[in-house]
């Protein structure tokens, strides 16, 4: 295990930059959950770290030591690959044994300790099979231990999970924390699914176009995204357009496509002025949906509401426009003047709400979040 | 297990194919009987010169080449082969004259070759008696005529003996007669331009001709194989004749001159001819009793035989071959 | 309904009556091999194995026989090794280099043989090549490289290239993960295309005909000048062995990758 | 400066660390400069340079004794090609015989590729194996089989025999460039046709024919060159003179060196045209196709 | 649009019967979604529909017409592939024209046509490329006009959005069910992927082995699942094993691994005896958790509460083994005496439990569904 420092590292092909300027220290024992779009350079980066691709700038320090120029086999990384990349001609206990075998461990001594590694992964009864048989999960298994066996530094994961179907995802998952756990392992994991991330991380490292935009623990980047694209990247979320109407010290003012003006609880201007445009981001978890009109306290102007109680709830009227029954959970699209917004309700707390049924939609002022147009968190309160 | 033994045998290039297969039987045993020595036969066609040509001039790839006409006089002019130490040749004295005559054995003895003769279908009733007869009725009105292409020139001079007055192949000596005599071979109807034996077999099997001008070694013991065939040897006709020639470089002169002596001996000879139904050279042949009609014994008889000549023939090679070639794509 | 009936009637009609044409032609070689006469006859009169028996005791065509597995191997191991490199550094290949090699390696497929044979009896003259076994190696692995090259481009095409990466990963210099990883992937390819290669030389006789000398005729070379000649049972005695030696090799081969496979699937 | 660190790379011997290092540390294309060069090399000494050497021999002057005068520079031997009315009608009953033969064995190709793509288990095993098999024979023999064949059909040798055989030799290269293209399209497309109403002829002649068009014109283009380059066929089964036989009698019996070469350096400038007339037309049907 | 009847349909290839005794009918204008696992017929059984397959038995009628014996290209359905299956070597605009050209319309109306379906699907600007260069999303909706462009009598979707990734799948979800709505055409969509049939369906049918189990609405296969395959396939769920211990006219009581006994309010035996094997569903939805011991009441044995105040409520203690952090909700694995069970908080609920922790989980029987052995359902009360 090690700890690895990126520096400005950076990989151009041609005209495209698929990494620009990374940066990041990763513990040693950590699991780092690398999180993007496909095309966002995740693969890129990690295989700048695995040594099969060399920086274009920049560089890679393994426990302090500089490796940036250190071809694939002579570091001490391993990868797991997406679709685990097994050899084909070798039996199961062959591809384990196969970094050994580079390595010039004896015959004897790598059949036990590639044995060894596959009862590990429970795959000991596996050893003669030959692997184009096995299932996805079972040759994701193997692969792991193929990258393990040979004891590296790092572990790389490049979306080993991602050809699993959901089910044998999840689990695997859960195996792959204990693994890490148990080892205590530096990994570095490498996926565009969030709740992978969510799943298995320390900390996750949120990459677009290139660029790693936030690295932070899993609630951290949750709820404090950096920038709107994280905010939309990491879960559902309802993007309304909004324009400043006035700020105080207490709250921002906002006009919006939802009709009513609405209320962001501040403690400052933060540096915005009137007439500045913004994006709110409502989560569907923090807007409640009940039947009937508003009271006429909560569409009272969100000024009056803050002169009279100080409240920060904000309400709409609208009516539902769909209902999509989502098994544990019921998803309301709901019109607003014209714009749409969705709702989630789980199945318990659901009353039975239909198309055309008239409702209103409260949150709490507190719970949004604001970007400004070009995507920049707005942040509304001092840390 | 001779031939490959390889090494230390003469070596000796013939005509692959049939003749090769008869030079075995009925030369090679006859040598190998009295001599200690084995023979490396070599098989080639028409290759022969250029791997002369293409080797060092003081390691040929074989030392006793077989040449007819045509690659006597093409190797003469390249400097192919040694002159002939006629000192070593003790049977020259019994090479009917005319065989001499016609070509300079300065760089090879005359031993074997054969007359062209014209195969036809029994019942046919074509019955040609000379090449004259090809441009008949009889042979007009049959399926057809085939023909050698390979070696063109034995059709053509078998065509100039038909039309000649006195029945020699004069005729062809004049540039201006040639596309009479070329006329002359159109107007035969060949429907089977040959390049071998075999093909002039499937086209009398194939029923495509009923008469061929083809050659009396091939002809004379393969006949009895097919059904309803037979063949005629006018009185007058043309044919080849091999000069055994000492390849360039040989350091084996001796041996190859003593091989080429043996060719010429006329026992050596009269046994061959039993096995090779071929005309030989020396005037003390004995053929067996039923070659001895068609074949020369004397020089006399030799002197029916027209021989193309190579250093005239060598001039108008490439028209008449061109001529041969439009008349075979056209046809 | 009945329009579909039609058509597939005539579908399977149509390609039962190619599949004879293809076939036929052999078993009418394999049928004449087994007369008595002296001439190719079909169908044969009396069956016999006078030819097969005359085949033993023919020298040339022994020697025809080893003439050809020399210069077939020798054909196969150059173009394959030629083949495989070049495919498999083209796979690397980030330049334009790639789009000169293809059609390079691809032309003298496409020249008629003569013009081969006569271009090579030049220059092997000028080189004294001429006669031996290398010139018509040489010859033949012109046309043999581009099948090779071609198999193998494809079969690198579909090669997962990521188990490069992994034997990297894993601690494989560039030779060793040729050798552990690459070559055991491609290996049927590399197979075919030595077999396609063995195929073309056994093949090929008209630059055969123009290089070969007496002591270096392939069977093909020997057959055509015999059988201009006489066409007797033999060449149909040895096309029969060809045929019974490529399916031995054939189902050899089928043999093998089963054994293979059986063997993985009974441990 | 990977050797110092690496364990593995110091127990191998020299000259092959040698090269691992020089590979490992080459760029893509140089690494792939050294791989290919066996090959290069290869095309350049066994195909190039003897072609800038029949090219040259083809503007030497010929000779009457040997085969053609060293050194000397003349276009005697294209005037003599150019001349020769014989020459010309030997090429065009070539080039005649090339058109027949590639547009019978594409057409036919292209059916039977399709009916070994279509069908399965033992079926298809025998069809592939019957394109296979013949390829396994020799060509000479091949031809010769079918004497016995054709006559009894009521083919005597001839323009049709030759035909026949020419096609038997290049069918299965025809059959298998076809079918290797078509095994990896995807039947799927054909479903999609005859869902949207295609009947199946039609289906196969918009959806199958368009996507093998690489596979076709591999097979127009190796049939065409083989065809029109024939030898053995008609050298056995027709009296009609081919280029391949008339130019072997120039080399081999005429020993007239540069019209040879001349007569070959035309062949291929007209055969060129020609395919690249093949890729042309045929390209207007089908996708995109590169050579490599 | 077109209704559609299968009647007793059956595919059997060789040994293996992919389709067994399938029979339904679909409404004019429906959108159906037929849901199952891999190799649960369900190909096989629209490939039936499209003519693509021949049934082994049973029919097929379109209209009251019996198309069975019909050939793909007569039968006026029109098939949108799992990989799209476009022609690569025709532009978009030719590859949607393609109907219209097999069925004689002119090359200037089909041009048209095809352009018009081509705005329909929001891909007018490509008509000229080559759909191979296309994105996945972007070769769904090629696809989609292509088959739409005939005007089909049904559409058939055969997994169609399986290969996009998830994002883009549920925009397309939403975008497939606006078509449907605005055409009105009966269609047939095929998935494996449940959350698609609920996001999508009118009605599901739901196939396993081969068999068409159910067919119902979303909500209603949803909470009355015919079967335990039924209930674990539509969501995450605990099934826990349970021995009747005995039963009365208002409720069965079960041991379980959970420890205490279970009380499944019931209005008769329904055939259960004491001793018989169940298995019981508690979906992750409800169950609460809450820090701390159960009350003595919710652990005093079932009988006794029953006895007491007639309660449904089940309560036993765990300890929180590991939670997982989801951005919108959080996930508990609770240890019970051994076993684990997972309870779901939505975010806005929760505390702050961390593994380690002392619970409560608690749930309504009434909320809980029972399988017999055989896997089918129980129903505790009359319907
Ligand atoms: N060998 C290469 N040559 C040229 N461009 C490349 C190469 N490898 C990657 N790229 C480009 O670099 C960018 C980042 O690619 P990368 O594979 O790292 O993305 P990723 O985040 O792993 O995506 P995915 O989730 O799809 O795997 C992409 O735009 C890609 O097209
Ligand atoms: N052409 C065929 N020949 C033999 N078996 C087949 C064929 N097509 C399908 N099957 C078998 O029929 C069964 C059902 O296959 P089908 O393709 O209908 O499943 P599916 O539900 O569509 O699965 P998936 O979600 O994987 O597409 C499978 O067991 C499959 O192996
Ligand atoms: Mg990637
Ligand atoms: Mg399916």
């Amino acid at each position: 295990m090690s700890d690895i420092t990126l520096q400005g590292l950076e990989k151009r092909y041609g005209e495209t930059t698929a990494v620009e300027d990374v940066s990041v220290e990763i513990d040693d024992g950590e699991l780092l959950c690398l999180l993007g779009p496909s095309g966002s350079g995740k693969s890129t980066t990690l295989r700048m770290l695995a040594g099969l691709e060399t920086p274009t700038e920049g560089a890679i320090r393994l426990d302090g030591e500089d490796v940036t120029d250190q071809p694939a086999y002579d570091r001490n990384t391993s990868t797991v690959f997406q679709d685990w990349a097994l050899f084909p001609h070798k039996t199961v206990l062959e591809n384990v044994a196969f970094g050994l075998k580079m390595r010039d461990v004896p015959t004897d001594e790598r059949r036990e300790r590639a044995q060894a590694m596959l009862e590990r992964v429970q795959m000991g009864g596996y050893g003669d099979e030959d692997p184009t048989t096995l299932s996805g999960g079972q040759k994701q298994r193997v692969a792991l231990a193929r990258s393990l066996a040979v004891n590296p530094d790092v572990l790389l994961l490049d979306e080993p999970l991602s050809n699993l179907d959901k089910r044998l995802r999840e689990d695997m998952q859960i195996e792959l924390r204990e693994i890490h756990d148990d080892l205590e392992e530096t990994f570095v994991h490498v996926t565009h699914d969030q709740d992978e991330a969510f799943t298995l991380a320390d900390r996750i490292g949120i990459m677009n176009e290139g660029e790693l935009i936030q690295v932070g623990d899993p609630d951290e980047v949750y709820e404090n995204p950096k920038n709107r694209f994280i905010e939309g990247f990491l879960g559902d979320t309802n993007f309304v357009d909004a324009t400043v109407a006035r700020t105080n010290g207490e709250a921002v003012y906002v006009e919006t496509e939802l009709g009513a003006e609405l209320i962001l609880p501040s403690d400052g201007a933060h540096g915005l002025e009137s007439g500045d445009e913004l994006t709110l981001s409502l989560r569907p978890e923090i807007l409640s949906i009940d039947r009937g009109e508003p009271d006429a306290a909560a569409t009272a102007t969100a000024d009056q509401r803050a002169v009279t109680d100080g409240s920060t709830t904000n309400a709409v009227a609208g009516t539902v426009a769909n209902v999509i029954y989502r098994g544990s959970t019921v998803r309301y699209s709901v019109s607003i003047d014209g714009a749409s917004v969705f709702a989630e309700r789980t199945d318990a707390s659901s009353g039975s709400l239909s198309a055309g049924d008239d409702v209103t939609l409260e949150w709490d002022g507190e719970d949004v979040l604001a970007f400004r147009a070009d995507g920049s968190r707005v942040s509304l309160r001092e840390p | 297990a001779e031939l490959l033994g390889g090494g230390d045998g003469l070596r000796v290039m013939v005509w692959s194919g049939n003749y090769a297969d008869r030079f075995e039987e009925g030369l090679v045993s006859q040598w190998e009987e009295d001599h200690d020595t084995d023979i490396q036969v070599e098989r080639g066609w028409d290759g022969v010169l250029e791997q002369i040509r293409n080797a060092p001039e003081d390691d040929p790839p074989f030392d006793v080449t077989v040449a007819e006409g045509n690659f006597y006089y093409y190797g003469r002019q390249d400097d192919l082969f040694e002159p002939i130490d006629r000192d070593n040749i003790s049977n020259e004295d019994e090479i009917m004259d005319f065989f001499t005559e016609i070509r300079d054995p300065e760089y090879g003895m005359p031993v074997d070759g054969a007359p062209c003769t014209i195969i036809h279908r029994e019942d046919a009733d074509v019955d040609p008696e000379t090449w004259a007869d090809l441009s008949g009725d009889a042979v007009a009105n049959s399926e057809g005529v085939g023909i050698d292409t390979g070696f063109w020139w034995y059709p053509m001079y078998a065509a100039a003996l038909g039309m000649g007055e006195e029945g020699d192949a004069e005729v062809m000596y004049d540039e201006d007669n040639h596309e009479e005599i070329l006329e002359a071979v159109d107007d035969w109807g060949v429907d089977e331009w040959a390049s071998s034996g075999e093909d002039i077999w499937q086209a009398f099997d194939n029923e495509t001709i009923d008469v061929a001008q083809w050659y009396y070694d091939q002809t004379a013991y393969d006949i009895d194989d097919e059904e309803g065939l037979t063949h005629t040897m006018p009185e007058q006709t043309t044919g080849w004749i091999n000069n055994w020639c000492v390849v360039r470089g040989t350091d084996r002169q001796d041996e190859a001159e003593e091989f080429i002596d043996f060719l010429l001996d006329a026992e050596v000879q009269s046994t061959w001819a039993e096995d090779h139904p071929m005309m030989f050279s020396n005037e003390n042949i004995d053929y067996p009793e039923e070659l001895e009609d068609d074949l020369p014994t004397t020089d006399e008889e030799a002197r029916d035989v027209a021989f193309p000549d190579w250093e005239f023939l060598s001039e108008h090679d490439g028209d008449l071959s061109e001529a041969f070639d439009s008349m075979q794509h056209s046809s | 309904m009945h329009r579909e009936t039609v058509e597939t009637v005539a579908f399977r009609a149509g390609y039962l009556a190619l599949f004879a044409l293809m076939v036929v032609p052999l078993l009418v070689v394999i049928a004449t091999s087994f007369s008595d006469g002296a001439r190719i006859a079909f169908p044969p009169e009396n069956l016999s194995l006078t030819w097969y028996v005359e085949f033993f005791d023919s020298i040339r065509w022994l020697e025809a026989f080893t003439s050809s597995i020399i210069v077939g191997v020798g054909t196969a191991a150059l173009a394959t090794l030629l083949g495989v490199l070049g495919a498999f550094g083209q796979e690397f290949d980030d330049s334009s280099l790639g789009s000169v090699v293809a059609p390079l390696v691809l032309i003298p497929l496409l020249i008629p043989p003569v013009i081969l044979g006569i271009t090579l009896l030049m220059y092997f003259n000028e080189g004294g090549l001429r006669g031996s076994y290398v010139s018509i190696i040489l010859a033949h692995t012109l046309w043999a490289t581009p099948l090779v090259y071609f198999v193998m481009r494809s079969v690198f095409s579909r090669f997962d290239w990521q188990q490069l990466d992994a034997a990297h990963d894993l601690g494989a210099g560039p030779v060793q993960s040729f050798v552990h990883v690459v070559l055991p992937n491609v290996k049927h390819g590399v197979f075919v295309g030595a077999l396609l290669a063995f195929i073309i030389s056994l093949q090929e006789f008209v630059m055969a005909l123009f290089l070969s000398t007496s002591t270096t005729q392939t069977i093909p070379v020997l057959a055509w000048t015999e059988l201009r000649q006489a066409m007797d049972p033999m060449v149909s005695v040895v096309s029969t062995f060809l045929i019974l030696i490529s399916l031995g090799a054939l189902a050899l081969a089928v043999i093998a990758t089963n054994l293979e496979w059986v063997s993985k699937q009974l441990s | 400066m990977t050797e110092a660190t690496s364990t593995s790379a110091s127990a191998l011997p020299n000259p092959i660390s040698a090269v691992r290092s020089r590979l490992a540390t080459q760029s893509g294309s140089r690494r792939a400069l050294l791989l290919m060069a066996p090959l290069i090399a290869f095309e350049l000494l066994i195909f190039v340079i003897p072609f800038a050497i029949l090219l040259r021999i083809s503007f030497a002057a010929p000779s009457s004794d040997g085969v053609y005068h060293e050194g000397t520079w003349s276009l005697e031997a294209y005037q003599q090609v150019f001349a020769s009315d014989l020459i010309w009608s030997v090429l065009g009953y070539s080039f005649f015989l090339g058109v027949v033969v590639t547009v019978l064995s594409v057409a036919i190709g292209l059916f039977y590729a399709y009916a070994i793509w279509r069908s399965s288990g033992v079926v298809k095993s025998l069809l592939l194996f019957s394109v296979v098999l013949p390829l396994l024979t020799t060509l000479v023999i091949r031809t010769y089989a079918f004497d016995p064949l054709l006559v009894p059909a009521g083919l005597v040798p001839g323009t049709a025999g030759v035909v026949v055989a020419q096609l038997y030799i290049v069918l299965p290269y025809a059959v298998l460039a076809i079918y290797s293209v078509m095994a990896t399209t995807d039947w799927h497309v054909v479903e999609a046709a005859r869902d949207l109403g295609a009947s199946r002829p039609r289906s196969v002649l918009e959806v199958v024919v368009p996507q093998v068009m690489p596979g076709i014109i591999v097979a127009a283009v190796v049939s065409f060159a083989w065809s029109v380059g024939a030898y053995a066929a008609p050298e056995l089964l027709s009296n009609s003179i081919t280029f391949a036989i008339y130019v072997e009698g120039l080399m081999l019996s005429d020993m007239s060196y540069p019209t040879a070469a001349a007569l070959s350096v035309v062949m291929l400038g007209l055969m060129s045209g020609c395919i690249a007339a093949i890729f042309g037309v045929l390209n207007r049907f089908g996708g995109d196709f590169e050579l490599a």
